[in-house]
């Protein structure tokens, strides 16, 4: 039997102690686990930020892309191997600064891969800016007196954006969120779970304390039931998104392997690239 | 006649680009040699148009400066072209907009009623037909020559329309034999009957790219790029792959980066923004020793620029583009067959040295149609460089292993495996790594994969990275050039051979690892050495300078103007610059 | 007194006849007019496209930029100068595929710009592939066995960004369509408006006809009023967004000129550039 | 002693940062020359860091290869770092954790109980303070010198603080002088009182912006540019301007297009990830002959690389990553001084000549701090180029007139007018253009345009493209480097001439367009030229091939293993290149 030992490595992360990624990480391996995959069958792809480092930490196929960018990899990579289990994670800023149009479309795209952002609503590895996640009012190294946009809403624009699986979760509460990706790695489709997940040096707002006291579970709200989406947005416009849980889920939309005609059962890298002669010449008669 | 050229010009949304295929396959299938050009400009309707084939009984890879037919739909065509052609020329109007010659065109001028014989048969478009079959009746061909096609490309709107078309390249011709008189006609001589494809380098490629196993594309459209996806989407999905269209370039290369990283051959291909646009992606490949092709259709730059005209002018932005030192390749096909053989390479490239390849070509040539021989799978291999399958995997939880995708072998190019195999579990990042891809920053880590990424290339080079016409041990004049100029150049040189000039002429395919020491013998055995390209810089000039100097005997022809180099242009051009005195002979 | 013919130049468009964007075209003109704006105050700021070509043919200042940048390049100018009134504008594939980051994000900054999407659900400069807001099935050059994406919903995304104003109309609807752009101008902050304006080449879909049967005014919708977000993204999404008029307006949210600390009054562009020797020498003694 | 190295090494977070922060202000204070070069890692908490301040009486423009003092806080910062030691030098170690003194360590090794006198007095983070006192035992100055700096430093904290800090420098004081015997102190010579500024490049280029008149600033982070930002954010509102953080850096690079184009004097600045995104916007501020300024801080590369180290491997890049040709000037500072002037220059140029401009520095500049002389605002000066104000704008219907932005003027500048002007209308696109920003795609006007951007520079200039220091006529050598090797230059120079070699050296400031005339005859002149970089291809080297040739007198020395290129390492490597004989005296 797999346990999330397996998934794990001997790299000690440079995170800083008490970094809210650590059990995201354990989330992962456990939610790999209990799905019983295996190492090799698993990719985490990721983003660059501290939270890109996460790539490296879990015993698995990993890919630490470029700024942004791992959801396009991700996709790639899925095209390739539909039989492998593909990961995208990453930071708020990589998923919804330069990365926003990579996510939106993803989202669009619909393909059977996984989407974790480790939101601290704020950029960590490069010490403590602004991020779309930051909220109005707070103070950083680029807005010394405090940001003026208006944060991003990551539940408000999955939802707009026509996701087939909504989740949202708190890095402190391993459980859930353990089965909530294991629910997104089930999902048919593309599953987008955003991960509160503090930033212990450089946000003193959005801190573990501050989200024990404002998070609510969608299981608490009375009649919630997370396959009508109008309510899910409703709830997460009332709620100002301080919700948790599996806020969306639409079983019905077939994921983008399944639409694309004639798209190859076995995974594209199995294939064999040769041509016959006669399909070359198949090929080459519409030109003759 | 051995060679013609005909030109049919209006405005755009007027079909003459179906024209100018139903012309030119109708000459295809007779077995001549043939050259198409299109000019068209930035909009969607409206705006002048036109497209020149030239038709020969030999191998041509080029249009050429002259005209013998220009076929008109209004004045603008005429004002604009008439200059092209020869002194015995035909230029057949439409009558309608009472059309003016120009007082010093020296051609024949024949108003014909175009416009009004097709409304007659129901519908102006047809007017296309008409003047086909006009043509046909100037080089005194039967008109029923062009029925196959006909029937072919209007199969899925009918009879009817069939036999209306029909009916107007009849009209057409039989307009021309009753009121031309007298009516000098300009046969051609026959044609060797021989198998021919005739395609568009676009064309060529995107065959190169389903030859070479490769089933995924990723891709933003662009001009003069689209086609290929546009010609894939039709054909992979037959070999399980497919087309994918992206929110932008960057998503397409990185799309194409992670399924190459799955161990599929995948691919993008854009146009110099497109390009910019992936300069980050470009590197990430680089780094992570991941394989990719990127075809880059070069289009009038900088900026958005002239996106339907010719020029050259991104070769050092693919050499040098993206930030920071990377192994890369870039290879310049200079014909529709290069542009299949090299295609299949660059895929084989990009695979056996784990390394972006840079598949670059031309408007002229990705949009142009050129005939040429039957492409042959046999001449094309599949070579996919080092990977490692399945191996034991370390499955006690101690002692997990890491696979060496990194390792400092000498060849600097160390195993790759796929995601899902047994054993291979590694990592793989943009940032500086070990040899199992875990990010380090140690000086000595760095200078020693540094050096391995960097040695993967050392002594790189293809076969032919340069295309050669060796006409004399020491010749007077050294062509260099890149790209579609070849045809111009070829003909040029032949030129000026007639006229007592020896002339050598080089046509670089490997941009990039620049393939120096195998040039320079030619360099130094020649007494003026002109570099000919399309852009204002003289980016193939700088890249000669910059590896083997030559400054005394180098000289530069650039365009610049978003128009094809033609032979007699570049004859002159040539002739004008000569320094040496001609061989006595 | 300015008419429209104050915004009209001498260049023909080079849009095929029928084209929606025509009557963008006018109606930006009209409501210039409308409001009395004179034309070297105005500039239009376009993207790559044949929506693009439009700030060519306005007798205004104009800015055609790189495809999917027209929003970055917009703000900057208004930055620039915030006597200006800025115009961005552009189609459904600048907007939505390539910009569509820029899109969000121009949204959260809400800046005093109004951006004016040309909505032909389809590619056309570069001859008819699928947009994001294409519908699934749709077939083009690039999806010829129909496309397999779920569209974009415009709407839901702006509002799910946090727009201060949101607005959709038909390009054949001048009247409608010249007063919302002049409410948007009006508007403080920035104001998005989608705007269906039909593909006679390309788009044999979405046509003039179809959007005539299926385009609903909310202003026809009982007790509907646009001060209110839930109500307008609940009418969205039961509509399908097939709805114009002004869907959503918040006039009490600030715009980004109006909450930035010290921010100059007078246009930077009017700003003296030199330093007086004791702002400079305070500059310096920092480092002494 | 004329000059000190110390150094501080510890895990990142343990405050060796604000440590080195406040050991050198208090020597800048008393009027000493430092250099200070931080090493750290692309993490936020652990990993080894530390930071190395050369003092000196005399100006410096680098940290050197030696160490005298190096203060450490666990076993790790020695074993990294012994080996810099002079032999009479002193490791002060933290007797938490045991250190050891390796075998071969001629040093002094005091372990001294940092932590635990903090600790006494109420917080471990003050084991820094302890350790500046104990610093100041062995160089025999008085502790209290740093008190008005701690009181500065932690104002914001409190007096308790502050008081608790100073007693800890004074334990540490005391501590060394009472354990230590016999204490052989090494004090320094005094320093010339003049006044001096003591800064970083990056903080030399906010500065730059400001005097240059720059009121607004589009970024996003990254190392190690963000400094920029963060200093500027503080100062741009009060004239009214201020800092955006953007999106991405496509945003910032356009949104400060669009803030030039609007009449502001607007930059971004970034590093290389991020000027790969920027290439396609480059290539539209060209086309449009938009002023912008970008400020590039190199770093490790390709890719993410190395964020946090020095690398010179952007210069190709630069000068011709975007696609198509265009009109751009680099400039390469090399000192903190030049940072500043050359800031404030860069934005003249990019609007005199309405092009993009790239101001390249590197992550040693950009980051380490240097002494420097006051700068002076009266040596800056602010020209705009041609800007046409308010005019008689044609009010009339019928006559509406554009303006020509982009008329055909011989020197290829045209007027500029800013949005708002009346009577300036006019159009402005990145698609070619007329004379009124009208797209037009016929070949005249192509190439009449393309002409006069490219004539913009034709004879571009700046006072001293290059920095110089000739000590010969006929030298035996003759060094080239750019950016923030130029200390090590000058310092190995000196010693070649101390051995008797005749040596030139020559900094490169103006990188494009390359000033080949000037350059010309320093080479000529040279018996061997070594051209000295940090990245693995020569860059450098092949632009000067490429202009110049000299192939067979130019060497390389390159380093690209990310840490800075240190006086006595050149040295070393440059004597074992030296082919000719030394001049016999
Ligand atoms: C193209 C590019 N731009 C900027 C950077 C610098 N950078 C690295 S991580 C990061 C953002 C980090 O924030 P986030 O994504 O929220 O991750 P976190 O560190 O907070 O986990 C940035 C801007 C980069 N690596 N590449
Ligand atoms: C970076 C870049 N990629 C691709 C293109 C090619 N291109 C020009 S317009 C366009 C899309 C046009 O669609 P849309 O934005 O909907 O405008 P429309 O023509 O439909 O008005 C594309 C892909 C480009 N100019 N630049
Ligand atoms: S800086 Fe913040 S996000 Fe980064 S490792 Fe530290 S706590 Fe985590
Ligand atoms: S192609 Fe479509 S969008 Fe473009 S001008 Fe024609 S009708 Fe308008
Ligand atoms: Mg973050
Ligand atoms: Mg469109």
């Amino acid at each position: 039997m797999v346990t999330f030992k397996d998934f794990r490595n001997q790299v000690k992360p440079n995170w800083c102690p008490g970094c809210g990624d650590f059990s995201v990480q354990a989330s992962i391996q456990r939610a790999a686990a209990n799905l019983g995959l295996t190492p090799e069958n698993l990719v985490i792809v990721s983003g660059i930020g501290c939270s890109g480092r996460i790539s490296g930490y879990i015993y698995a196929y990993g890919f630490h892309g470029i700024h942004g960018r791992s959801l396009p990899i991700a996709q790639g990579l899925k095209m390739a191997n539909r039989d492998l289990t593909v990961i995208a994670s990453g930071g708020d800023g990589d998923g919804f600064a330069i990365g926003l149009g990579h996510t939106i479309h993803a989202i669009r795209r619909n393909m059977d891969i996984t989407y974790i952002v480790m939101d601290n609503q704020v950029y960590g590895l490069t010490k403590g800016q602004t991020s779309p996640r930051s909220d109005s009012g707070f103070i950083t190294q680029s807005t010394p007196t405090g940001s003026i946009d208006q944060p991003i809403s990551p539940l408000e624009v999955a939802l707009a954006s026509g996701a087939t699986f909504v989740a949202q979760s708190f890095s402190s509460n391993v459980k859930e969120l353990t089965s909530l990706i294991e629910e997104g790695i089930r999902h048919k489709g593309f599953s987008f779970i955003n991960v509160f997940s503090p930033c212990v040096t450089y946000n003193k707002v959005n801190t573990y304390q501050w989200f024990k006291t404002h998070l609510k579970k969608v299981s608490d709200i009375e009649n919630y039931h997370p396959f009508d989406r109008q309510m899910a947005m409703k709830t997460v416009m009332e709620t100002g998104g301080l919700i948790t849980g599996l806020i969306y889920q639409n079983k019905n939309q077939l994921s983008y392997q399944d639409l694309l005609p004639d798209y190859s059962d076995q995974p594209l890298t199995k294939a064999n690239l040769h041509l016959t002669t006669e399909e070359f010449h198949q090929l080459i008669t519409e030109f003759m | 006649m051995r060679q013609l050229s005909w030109k049919i010009g209006g405005q755009q949304g007027e079909g003459i680009e179906s024209t100018g295929e139903i012309f030119s396959a109708g000459f295809h299938k007779l077995g001549y040699f043939l050259n198409a050009y299109r000019h068209f400009s930035s909009r969607i309707k409206g705006g002048h148009t036109n497209i020149k084939v030239r038709i020969s009984t030999k191998p041509i890879y080029t249009i050429n400066d002259d005209l013998d037919i220009l076929i008109a739909f209004d004045q603008e065509t005429i004002d604009i072209n008439y200059r092209e052609l020869n002194k015995n020329g035909f230029i057949l109007v439409d009558l309608k907009g009472s059309p003016k010659k120009p007082a010093d065109c020296p051609a024949r001028f024949y108003p014909i009623p175009f416009t009004k014989i097709a409304m007659n048969l129901g519908n102006v478009v047809m007017k296309n037909m008409v003047a086909i079959g006009a043509t046909c009746a100037i080089l005194d061909l039967q008109p029923s020559m062009f029925k196959p096609i006909i029937e072919d490309m209007f199969q899925h709107k009918g009879n009817t329309i069939i036999q209306r078309n029909v009916k107007a390249l009849q009209e057409g011709y039989e307009y021309v034999q009753r009121e031309i008189h007298p009516l000098q006609t300009i046969p051609l001589a026959p044609p060797k009957k021989e198998q021919k494809m005739y395609l568009t380098g676009n064309e060529a490629i995107g065959l190169g790219t389903i030859a070479a196993g490769c089933r995924l594309m990723f891709a933003y459209p662009i001009t003069p790029a689209s086609d290929i996806m546009e010609y894939l989407i039709k054909k992979l999905p037959k070999f399980g792959g497919t087309v994918i269209q992206t929110e932008d370039e960057i998503a397409a290369c990185t799309m194409a980066i992670g399924a190459n990283y799955g161990g599929v051959r995948a691919f993008t291909a854009s146009s110099g923004p497109g390009l910019s646009l992936m300069m980050e992606s470009i590197g990430l490949a680089g780094m992570t020793e991941t394989p990719v092709v990127i075809v880059n259709t070069q289009r009038g730059g900088p900026s958005t620029g002239l996106p339907t005209k010719q020029e050259h002018s991104d070769v050092f932005a693919m050499i040098f583009g993206n930030h920071g030192e990377i192994p890369k390749v870039v290879i310049a096909p200079s014909t529709v067959e290069e542009a299949f053989y090299d295609t299949v390479e660059a895929f084989n490239i990009a695979e056996e040295y784990q390394i972006p390849v840079i598949l670059l070509t031309d408007l002229q040539l990705s949009l142009g149609k050129q005939t040429t021989k039957p492409f042959k799978l046999e001449r094309t291999e599949i070579r996919r460089g080092k990977i490692t399958e399945e191996m034991e995997g370390e499955k006690d939880e101690k002692n997990k292993s890491y696979f060496k995708r990194y390792e400092l072998v000498p060849s600097g190019i160390s195993n790759r495996v796929f995601p899902g195999t047994r054993g291979g579990i590694h990592h793989v990042t943009g940032v500086e790594h070990d040899e199992t891809g875990r990010p380090v920053e140690s000086a000595l880590n760095r200078k020693k994969q540094m050096d391995k990424r960097m040695t993967k290339l050392q002594t790189f080079t293809i076969q032919s990275p340069f295309v050669k016409k060796i006409y004399g041990e020491h010749p007077d004049l050294l062509l260099i050039g890149f790209n579609s100029t070849r045809g111009a150049i070829e003909e040029a040189t032949e030129r000026l051979i007639s006229e007592g000039y020896v002339v050598n002429h080089l046509h670089i395919r490997l941009l990039h690892p620049f393939p120096k020491e195998e040039i320079k013998p030619y360099m130094e055995a020649a007494k003026q050495i002109i570099i000919i390209e399309q852009n204002a810089t003289g980016q193939l000039k700088n890249l000669i300078h910059m590896h083997l100097g030559f400054f005394d005997r180098t000289f530069s022809i650039n365009k610049y103007d978003g128009t094809p180099l033609l032979p007699n242009e570049l004859f002159h051009r040539i002739k004008g610059m000569i320094k040496t005195k001609k061989e006595e002979t």
